[in-house]
């Protein structure tokens, strides 16, 4: 159940594989609301984490954590960039100094990668932004504590990344059109769905469901 | 689809760069290991520095004004895409001369983040900042409930009154207000005919009709505000220029500086055409127009279309918009 | 199929020069009633006249490049399409100052005539005219069999450095001898990868594939001298630049100024990513540049590509490359 | 059998409207092996010589010829204008205070016409161009003289604007093309023949055939 820096390292490795594979279809929806470039920014910034935890035979959680952080604040650029940036650099501050992290932990963890994400980005909940896929499974995995199933975790966290589809966007650059941005997913929300799923299949995987 | 003149669509920064830093050696050049230019002075003594940089796609903007009198260092991110922080905090330690710097950003949520982080650590080393954020385009409704307007090409006439106070030698408080003053009188807005495509994504970045055209557009390729069918260059003139003024408000007999900027593909000819249509408008409301800049200023890779930009002038203004620049997309 | 800012498109030369006017009120007047386009303080007194001219569709050339240092006027034809005698015939009223007159002619046999009979016009009523023709583009066959080869971008060149020994005061054979000189060191070839829409036609002037290229293309939309397979940017800088070396034939050591053209469409940064592989390979071959030029100099409207152009340069040409320049689009 | 003013208005007036209706044809044509605004020319200075006849009471060959002339060196542009105006010009010489013109006249006219297009434009018989229908022509009306057929000189102008089909061009625009200006009719011709075409039809009309 608990997060180690083994699991940790094939948790990124894993997000990246699947956001390489979605790295099109991240575009895709940014190109409708956005501007096209979610995935390649994704893509470039996950490659470069991946890569450095792979040479990296540090157990520290909170090192680890500070690694993908660098990665993604020196690679993405743009907005999610400096978001999922400083997500890591949070978690990496809750993490110092621990090679495992419980479910507990990683809910203290979560909590300051939120806060982080919205000092940083200034968006709520419901502004059709990544906050509406973090701020909900963060709670979730508080909430159920050691309770917590991966299986259904993932599944809320879908849910949440779908409820991005109605509604306007109020921040980010799907903001700019208004009305016109009702109607598709949030690219930031899907690729933090990718982030959560990769979570929940690597802790599933290594530790079966609970 | 994509027709370009690019070897690979990864390294289509990397190249331009190298292509600029080539054929402009006696003006550019980069700080080793990023995608940083800086005037070939820098750090300039006794001079605040100015820094502009986003996403790159909008040349001749941000390093085509790097030089005697406007900008003392560009920071190019990947097409369209903010540079990163680190990048930027590179390009700061490379102009900075102790005077202090000025961050001219655009208003995009992921410039401001990354600018914002960059101030953040120049700031922890004793370094001083400060930011100042273009929102030209009327295009975009203002109020606390949004991102607010974006930064377009009215961001040109900020590195060109900024850094022509700057280059007076005055300090980086006097060089922020000339640049918030800037920013409050300037306004823009945009249109496109054809969508542009960013090289890594390999497709354009929206359809739309032969018969259609995008109002209210920005400089990355997005959607506009509104999609209507394509009008006349006397139609579109006219309806960009009534948001501009509808939201600038300028009294009979002010004076203004105006831009017609190409957005990539449309030609000269067409934005002059544009021109004549705002200049006779400006005429009729008793604007008076100091002085007029026809060209493509901040581009959007290939899009067809073009922006008008308004700048109310009072002399301070005035006198700065004339004063000698030596850059590469700006000589006076 | 025709996305452009336009009103009507039999109006659209007019409009662009109203345009022109009202936004450079202190560089051009027109001559009442033409087409023409001529300096401000025209006609300038003890000076030799600098006239050029051809079809619309190239801006800035040609009336961009009228100023101090350049050019006295410029005739504007219809969209591609030669300007009439009588209109080149008044640019010559208006320019001369008794010193004579030269005009700066772009191989084409639609301009070589016109301009001819004008000269004979102009001759008939006692003004010294000479005419100087350029014939760069290296795509083209030159013999005696043929038309000759036509002008394009180095034209550019042509009226930088007459203009600026014309500005010293020479005589018009002395103007006549270094434009003379410029025409025989200066080199051009392009290539496109979209055709152009001249508005009265509707139609784009010809169809290509998606993969497909023209190599060797002049500037008037007209198909090249040979279609290929889309290539990489450095591929076709290779391919345009040796084919310039071959005919130019400059030696190790030699000196050169480089300018690298963008048709219409095509964003800078794709020019800066030809031009650095074309400094490349002048590096290889130790031709030293001394000055570089990258931008939309000579365009096609809204064609998408490119061209090379070398000139060789000498102490006189260097010397007068580097001499000031005050028009729209040359500023030195 | 003879050529007088109203006869020429009507020439001039009947060949404006061939080039206007096909304004579009002789436009396509240029565009496959020159820049394609050869009708766009055409039709702008036809209309303008067309127009400034229908004012004129002048019923002087010359004058009127001059007229067409300065309309066309004025408002054609490009290779065509000062082709066409030159052999305007050329005939205007020679028609110069005669109100009446016999077919010997017209063939006088004629080889002005062509020696002055050729002169300006210093093309040969077979270089693809306007002088490939012009100078037949000019030959056939002088070899014919008084036994001229105007539906066989109509016929005669169509062959020699169908034999510029296979050639290579080397004089105006086309020639940048080389062997690719095979296997199109040059523009020049075309119009050339329309020119002869409404003559011929004008003649016919008016006075029979012969
Ligand atoms: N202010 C913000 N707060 C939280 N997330 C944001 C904010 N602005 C944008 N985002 C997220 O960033 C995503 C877009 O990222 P990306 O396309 O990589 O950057 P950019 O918008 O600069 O092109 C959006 O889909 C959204 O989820
Ligand atoms: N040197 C020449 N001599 C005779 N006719 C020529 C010559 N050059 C071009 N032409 C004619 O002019 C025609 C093209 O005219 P046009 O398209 O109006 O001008 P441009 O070629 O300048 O665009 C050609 O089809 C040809 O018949
Ligand atoms: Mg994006
Ligand atoms: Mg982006
Ligand atoms: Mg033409
Ligand atoms: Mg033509």
């Amino acid at each position: 159940m608990t997060l180690d820096g083994t699991k940790f390292v094939n948790w990124i490795r894993r997000a990246n594989r699947r956001i390489q594979e979605n790295k099109d279809y991240l575009s895709e929806l940014d190109r409708a609301i956005g501007d096209g470039d979610h995935g390649i920014n994704m893509a470039r910034g996950f490659a470069e984490a991946a890569q450095r935890l792979t040479g990296s035979a540090d157990q520290d959680l909170g090192a680890l954590c500070q690694q993908v952080a660098m990665a993604l604040l020196s690679k993405v650029g743009g907005a999610s960039g400096p978001l999922f940036g400083t997500a890591f650099l949070k978690m990496a501050g809750v993490w110092k100094g621990k090679d495992h992290a419980s479910v507990h932990e990683l809910s203290l963890a979560l909590r300051e990668a939120v806060n982080g994400i919205k000092m940083r980005g200034k968006a709520e909940l419901g502004d059709k932004t990544m906050v509406d896929v973090w701020e909900p499974v963060s709670r979730f995995v508080a909430e159920k504590a050691e309770h917590l199933s991966w299986r259904e975790l993932c599944v809320f966290a879908e849910e949440q990344m779908d409820k991005t589809k109605p509604l306007q966007a109020k921040k980010g650059r799907a903001a700019y059109l208004g009305p016109r941005s009702s109607g598709h997913l949030d690219p930031g929300a899907v690729s933090s769905f990718f982030l959560f799923e990769a979570l929940c299949e690597t802790m599933e995987e290594s530790g079966g469901d609970r | 689809m994509m027709k370009k003149l690019i070897n690979h669509p990864e390294n289509v920064v990397q190249e331009m760069i190298e292509g600029m830093v080539h054929a402009h050696p006696q003006r550019l050049k980069r700080v080793p290991g990023t995608n940083v230019l800086v005037r070939r002075d820098a750090p300039v003594r006794g001079k605040v520095a100015l820094i502009s940089g986003g996403g790159s796609g909008h040349e001749p903007s941000h390093a085509g004004y790097v030089g005697a009198g406007m900008l003392d260092g560009a920071v190019l991110g990947e097409v369209f895409t903010s540079p990163t922080p680190d990048q930027i905090l590179e390009g700061i330690h490379a102009v900075n001369s102790g005077k202090g710097v000025l961050l001219i950003i655009k208003n995009y949520t992921g410039d401001i983040m990354n600018f914002e982080m960059a101030a953040e650590l120049a700031e922890a080393e004793g370094i001083e900042v400060k930011k100042i954020v273009v929102n030209d385009d009327v295009a975009v409704e203002d109020s606390t409930y949004t991102t607010g307007r974006r930064g377009i090409a009215g961001t040109v006439f900020v590195h060109k009154i900024a850094g022509a106070l700057a280059e007076k030698g005055a300090s980086l408080e006097e060089v922020h207000r000339v640049a918030e003053k800037v920013v409050k009188q300037v306004r823009s807005m945009g249109m496109a005919m054809t969508p542009c495509t960013v090289p890594a994504a390999g497709r354009p970045s929206f359809e739309i009709g032969e018969h259609e055209m995008e109002i209210g557009i920005g400089i990355h390729g997005e959607p506009g505000t509104e999609r209507s069918r394509l009008a006349s260059a006397d139609d579109i003139a006219s309806k960009l220029v009534a948001h501009v003024l509808d939201d600038l408000k300028p009294a009979p007999g002010d004076k203004a500086a105006v831009m017609i900027n190409g957005l990539g593909a449309t030609p000269l000819m067409e934005l002059y055409i544009i021109h004549k249509k705002v200049s006779e408008i400006l005429a009729e409301k008793n604007i008076q127009v100091i002085d007029t800049f026809v060209g493509e200023y901040m581009t959007s890779l290939e899009m067809a279309g073009c922006s008008v930009t308004l700048l109310k002038l009072d002399d301070e203004l005035t006198e700065l918009l004339n004063a000698p620049a030596d850059t590469i997309a700006w000589k006076k």
